[in-house]
């Protein structure tokens, strides 16, 4: 609001709600408002809330901007878009006391609310003949208007994001526009414009930048949008993409993929690993690389399949019968989405490992800045010392006869594809030797089973060259949130509030014992805050010697807005 | 250049008689003769796909590029390589338990979808490797150490099913005809499109039908592998014991047709997935990266 | 007895205009019907399995004895409850990226074996509740979420497919026609055996064909579904868009047939299995402690 | 042998080596050697070894007969029954000095050892016409002699054990019998003679006792023998045996028959476990009972099939997507194979939750005692008070309508089946509301995740009236190894010979803490043991705040032998 509400952390500017039933173009509605406020300079955050129906259930989105850096939503609101009733009565607890409500001309008298603004927008939709889903164009229309927004950015970004009936949103976005009068100024900011993704887009990009040969999937939300986005895509970026029969054969293709040279990546979510889960032991035991986006919502089995938790932590570290290492990050933006997405692939195939991108519904769903350079390079980090036998090129420089397992001191071996003239290359689902010829001898099986977890320890020795625990410094140092994640947003916002501490640990496995030690200097009190029932964050530390004193769970599939996290963060600390 | 040797130093453990010898050496010259021909495909251009199995084993028999699966899955990494690098030749071997129990759908997708890759099925009608269960193709009755009494259902024919599912080149060998083995298989190879060869297989311990085969099996003849009637009746003239009640019961000598069964050419799924679908492969990842930047520029 | 109320209160979420409604509808006719004839079966003896889509959502919109199953998993959960107990009416809800695409498999299993029961496919062929992405019967080009440039790869005919796989009743519906799905509803039901039904169910939001069925559909008369031959032809009379290039490509106007296509007489899975296999179940825990006990000394 | 080496533990009678190509009769010799030694009175334990072949590959069983209870095989044997050459050549290092071997007449100039007896094996047969097979049964014949047995005690077992061709048998082992003298006298023991069986034969029996209706499954290594078991079986116990298209399929099914209200089990290993996690997840979400026999072997992925390993044991409790609760046991000998089968079923069913036993190939396929007595009644233990909500019978006794989900005390919902004349009985993969239609509300959603978690804290209170974590207590009470699994037989018996703690918990989840608290108590080194690479059971008891800090691991896919094992904890305790 115009006033801002100065917080220490920065001021808030605005967050604003527009909720309607599903279909009604809610979703594209926020990103029309998240652009907008982004291209006054502000940084925005777009939540995004709906159910796994098609038509006519509710949906919302909350697009909330500020000076700084945001990665969460806040329960308060500042304008409420109201695309029918049901959305005013929902939310109207959070709107605040000055805060405003847009709504159907025809529902104004009805809504009790002071600041309720009602637009002609039936009228207007008959008059240019517009259909029934343009409402939310003419409402954004007004929206503008009332927060002073001049209608040629809007106009902009509505060419830039309708590509269907341009001209007539733009038309009926500019009726709605001149129904209203302006009721705050939202004076743009002098900062660098950044882009406004989703995480899905986010990891989609990073598996681009890591290499990606072909993106093979079966539908499952939260990660579809990333086989929609790559499939639009494809063309540009020479990707093969496939979404086959289910998600055994999806995983089997990728690893035949993987086995001929080409890099593969794979989406899904809980139940859909399920079924991945023998393909991801086959990647061990073969040591084919292959990165699996894994995309958590709540269940068990089916549960909300359009909601967000983070309750796979432990089954995707111990997922597939055997031991074998694997490489698992969890993002807690967009920035690490990509980082960690392009590594991982890289890391997949320099140690001929699966590795696991494990997202959530609310990572890769929400809208989050991309800052470049907060990005990094994820290419700058030399994996493997030449000398301990880095080798991922066909031309494998070694003597013929090629033996696909050569033993080596990182128990890396030389990665050729066929056809490799004068040699031949076996993979094994059984135990095998050098030659990858099948073996049941025990002396062989030790060697072999060495051989593989030898990689973690080079991993996990190569991964100390970057930051795989984030912090945020608080004032107080003794005092500590522990979180993976998309929680990162609402925890390192929240840590600014109250001047703690926050640890945030990305690489999961191999766990980053040293660096989280680190991370942990001088913390007395270490609270997990997670979105699952049992701590999985906090149980697993306790395998590396840490321990968590308090926790901050929940179970709804709903992200922690900020002003909940901080009451609960205050009631810990307490 | 010296020949290749196709042969690898590992013990051969199929039981002495096995219809798997047969195969594998029938394969074996098969393939040996494919880098002979004019075009010839190398050695190195080959690659062996297996199930989990006695039929498996097979790649661990041949010097040859290979990727041994697991139970059910040769289907799809099959799939993928063939993908991956269109000019890799795709061999699979998969048993009955495997490519026709438990990763069926896979094998009818890769019909559907027309993957231009050569299956053979090791069709001994039993799961031999776990030691004697009834499998899909298993006659109705049939005595298997899960079915003691006789397993309860009748078995599938599995060329129907592929024919209607869409598969391109059907075939059915028999492990004690060589010959014919031969022939099919270099024609079921060089057919462009998928390719699934059913080989009556003969499992000498756990299902002994070398018999009962041979007093039934005929060469078709005066065939058109092109006509889809035609095709579907030699296919469906013997259903695998499906009524008679269990194989061997002799009520009446059932003929069993070997050959080429149906043939029919159509594209294969990496040509249609080329025009529209990306796979320029020309993108070199500068030029991905540089339409990363751009497509981020356009993001704001 | 008061009448049984087969409504629930919960919010029907289908886009309106779905062809989901009318099936609902007749399906709730049915069962009612069910319950009122001379043999009735009482509503609680019915009982609903569903798959995961916006077809599974029916068995929230109806108040019988429902098992909401995972996405492909209709007939395993299905053929579970019927051979558990044969008395009860299983009836199986499943989408056509729920059946024909991950779970197909299960559905050919469950044709081959003849379990007793009814399976309708809500085939709006399209993955509606992920929101439009092609599925296994959407005509090849379709240009799906997942396949902007067109899908690569032909449907399958799921018709002809489980005709190759034993099913004994096989029958085509159109949702806008509900008085011909009523009556294929009844016979299904009445069939003994695995009875698969294909409604062309459409999907106003991701797949309207609701035109394109209505000029092309037609009822089967003159038609004997005992026939095999007359019910293959029929089967194959229209390809789902195989050829086509995609549906409503409107080169030329095929016709679809509706109605039952294929029907025959065999014994079902769970009277098989009883002879040799057990299921006596007369067998008490007592008898079986019993037992344990002289296993047990045997043992020795 | 006839000079008894007296150990600690009681004098170890006799062990036996039998040896040949697969397909050779080795795994049915063993048996009858088991059982002739048991039949004197013997407590006898047979490990058997066996490639990934049907035919050719070498195979061998150790049977070891010992006055006490034993569960674990010595390298060091005293008789070698050699089928071919190999056998000799692979394990005459293992004969004792006084040892002896026999072997076929035409071997003996070969063999160079001082104790071979050559039996004219060839020329019997010949002389009786009788198949190769048969070589084994002449050679028992000849065993038994040398050992001074009875024949007439060797005919009875070979009448009951070798239904085919039953006399040439008879006749062949006679006539074996009669080519040798006797070189040691094997003196009857005046004790109790116990039933000799499988670890899979006493899941199978346990699961009957259980009240199990129906066992589904796909076949694998090691728990097929479960399936051939109780489908021969199946006609006298009135059971469905069902066989089906593959894993996804078994559990669904037998999902669908607990759904109508009879008792399923599923055996499997790695693989299909991993097809199985997605339905394991759906009984979590549905409360079905369901009970999984998961059987161990070494990985990853298809591995060496026929061989053994604790690796599943974090899998097997992650797995599936989500959080609910799960009972898993892993027992330890054949007793508690048979009691946690049962009341791994019957928990199964009152807390409407999945069981799983954990077992491997070493306790499924080694041939155990069997004592009734120390068995125990897996009846005995009320699960639930009345009062909490113990309900699973159709008639719910609960006013209608009746609700799938009612909410209790204990989170146990009445259980019911269809057909419930007036009710309505709705299961659902989603998350759902009390009366099973599918919910996306938060507060719902938290409302019954809770619920069903809540279940696992009555189940872990429930347990705590049973011995749920087994000691043996050494007179060293401050040294101890752990252990779980098969490893129990070599752990126990290596404790007692060293005077050591040993701890065993069987139920791993819900973890028994207070019971492996007090059986902690005092132990300042505690050791793991296991047949893995990460110690498994070392890393999960971290969670419940404990922590081994020895381990001893064995990764080669073959049990522990006493003599390797004892020199390790030597080893490790020094
Ligand atoms: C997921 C999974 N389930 C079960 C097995 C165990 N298994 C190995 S081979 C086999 C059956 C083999 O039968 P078939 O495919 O006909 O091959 P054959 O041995 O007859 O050549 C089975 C069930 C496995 N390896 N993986
Ligand atoms: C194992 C698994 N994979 C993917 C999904 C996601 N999913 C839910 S519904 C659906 C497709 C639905 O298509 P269809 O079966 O045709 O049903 P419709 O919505 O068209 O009725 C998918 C892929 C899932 N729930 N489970
Ligand atoms: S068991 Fe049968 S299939 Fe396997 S090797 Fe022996 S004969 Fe061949
Ligand atoms: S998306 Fe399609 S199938 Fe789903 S409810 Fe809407 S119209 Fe019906
Ligand atoms: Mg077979
Ligand atoms: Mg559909």
């Amino acid at each position: 609001m115009m006033k801002e509400t100065p917080t220490k952390g920065g001021p808030d500017t605005l967050s604003v709600l527009v909720g309607g039933k599903a279909g009604a173009g809610v979703d594209r509605s926020g990103t029309i408002l998240g652009k907008l406020l982004n291209r006054l300079g502000y940084r925005t955050f777009i939540h995004r809330d709906y159910p796994s129906i098609i038509r006519g259930g509710h949906t919302f989105s909350i697009i909330r901007a500020a000076k700084d850096r945001i990665a969460a939503h806040r329960e308060e609101v500042d304008v409420i878009l109201a695309l029918d009733r049901e959305t005013f009565t929902l939310h109207q607890h959070r709107l605040k006391e000055e805060g405003i409500c847009l709504c159907d001309a025809r529902e104004k008298t009805v809504l009790p609310h002071p600041r309720a603004f009602g637009i002609p927008l039936a009228e207007i939709l008959r008059e240019e003949k517009a259909p029934a889903v343009m409402t939310n164009t003419c409402m954004i229309g007004a929206f503008a208007k009332t927060i002073g927004i001049d209608f040629t950015l809007l106009e902009t970004i509505l060419r830039q994001e309708l590509r269907k009936e341009t001209e007539l949103n733009v038309k009926v976005a500019k009726r709605g526009y001149e129904t209203v009068k302006e009721v705050l100024t939202i004076e743009p900011l002098r900062q660098e414009i950044l882009p406004l993704i989703t995480g899905n887009q986010a990891i989609a990009l990073g598996l681009v930048k890591g290499g990606l040969d072909a993106y093979v999937s079966y539908p499952m939300t939260p990660t579809t949008p990333i086989l929609h986005y790559l499939a639009g895509v494809s063309g540009d970026f020479g990707l093969d993409i496939l979404h086959l029969e289910n998600e055994i054969s999806v995983i089997l293709t990728a690893l035949g993929y993987a086995y001929a040279g080409k890099r593969a990546a794979v989406g899904t979510s809980g139940g859909g690993f399920c079924l991945m889960t023998e393909g991801l032991s086959l990647a061990g035991m073969a040591e084919l690389p292959i990165l699996i986006v894994m995309g958590q919502r709540p269940g068990p089995s089916t549960g909300l399949p359009t909601y967000s938790a983070q309750t796979e932590l432990l089954f995707a570290l111990h997922a597939g019968q055997g031991e074998f290492p694997r490489f698992l990050a969890a993002p807690g933006d967009a920035e690490e989405a990509y980082y960690w997405s392009a590594l991982g692939l890289r890391i997949s195939w320099e140690f001929q490992i699966p590795a696991i991108i494990l997202s959530d519904k609310d990572l890769g769903e929400s809208f989050y800045n991309f800052d470049r350079g907060l990005a990094g390079d994820p290419e700058a980090l030399n994996l493997l010392p030449e000398k301990e036998g880095r080798n991922s090129s066909a031309n494998t420089g070694q003597d013929l006869p090629y033996r696909r397992y050569t033993l080596t001191g990182a128990g890396i071996s030389p990665l050729a594809f066929p056809p490799l003239a004068g040699g031949i290359i076996k993979v094994n689902s059984y135990e095998h030797d050098e030659a990858g010829i099948t073996t049941e001898d025990p002396r062989q099986t030790m060697v072999m089973q060495e051989k593989r977890l030898r990689k973690a320890e080079y991993l996990a020795r190569a991964l100390e060259a970057v930051k795989t625990v984030n912090t945020y410094e608080g004032e107080n140092q003794e005092m500590a949130l522990l979180c993976w994640g998309s929680n990162k947003g609402p925890c390192f916002e929240v840590g600014r509030r109250l001047g703690l501490k926050v640890i945030q640990p990305v690489v999961l496995n191999p766990f980053p014992t040293r660096q989280f030690q680190q991370a942990l200097t001088g913390v007395k009190k270490l609270i997990t805050v997670e979105n699952n029932a049992t701590a999985q964050l906090g149980r697993l530390i306790r395998n590396y010697g840490f321990q968590a004193c308090g926790q901050i769970l929940k179970t709804d599939g709903r992200p922690f807005s900020l002003e909940e996290l901080e009451e609960k963060v205050k009631g810990a600390i307490a | 250049m010296t020949a290749h040797n196709f042969e690898t130093s590992v013990l051969n453990t199929w039981c002495p008689g096995c219809g798997n010898f047969p195969l594998l050496n029938t394969v074996k010259t098969v393939l040996q003769e494919l880098g002979e021909g004019e075009s010839p495909t190398r050695p190195e251009n080959l690659v062996l796909v297996a199930g989990i199995g006695c039929h498996g084993k097979i790649v661990d028999y041949l010097n040859l590029n290979s990727f041994y699966s697991i139970h059910g899955r040769v289907l799809p990494v099959a799939t993928g390589i063939k993908l991956a690098n269109p000019d890799l030749e795709v061999i699979g071997f998969a048993g009955d338990g495997d490519a026709y129990g438990e990763g069926l759908e896979h094998l009818i997708y890769a019909a559907k979808r027309n993957i231009d890759i050569t299956v053979i099925i090791h069709n001994n009608r039993v799961y031999s490797l776990t030691t004697g269960q009834f499998s899909p193709t298993s006659p109705l009755g049939f005595p298997g150490r899960s079915t003691p009494a006789g397993s309860p259902e009748p078995p599938l024919n599995p060329l129907e099913l592929l024919l209607a599912g869409g598969a391109t080149f059907l075939a059915r060998g028999f492990s004690s005809e060589p010959e014919q083995m031969k022939q099919i298989f270099r024609e079921a190879i060089d057919h462009r499109g998928f390719a699934l060869v059913d080989i009556l297989q003969v499992c000498v311990t756990f299902n002994n039908l070398h018999k009962y085969y041979a007093e039934r099996v005929y060469t078709v003849t005066d065939h058109d592998p092109a006509d889809y009637l035609q095709a579907l009746n030699k296919i469906k003239e013997w259903d695998y014991g499906a009524g008679t009640g269990g194989a061997g019961s002799g009520e009446e000598k059932e003929r069993i047709p070997l050959g080429i069964l149906y043939k029919r050419e159509a594209p294969t799924f990496d040509r249609r997935l080329s025009p529209g679908g990306g796979r320029s492969r020309a993108a070199t990842q500068e030029h991905r990266e540089a339409l990363i930047e751009k497509i981020l520029a356009n993001s704001k």
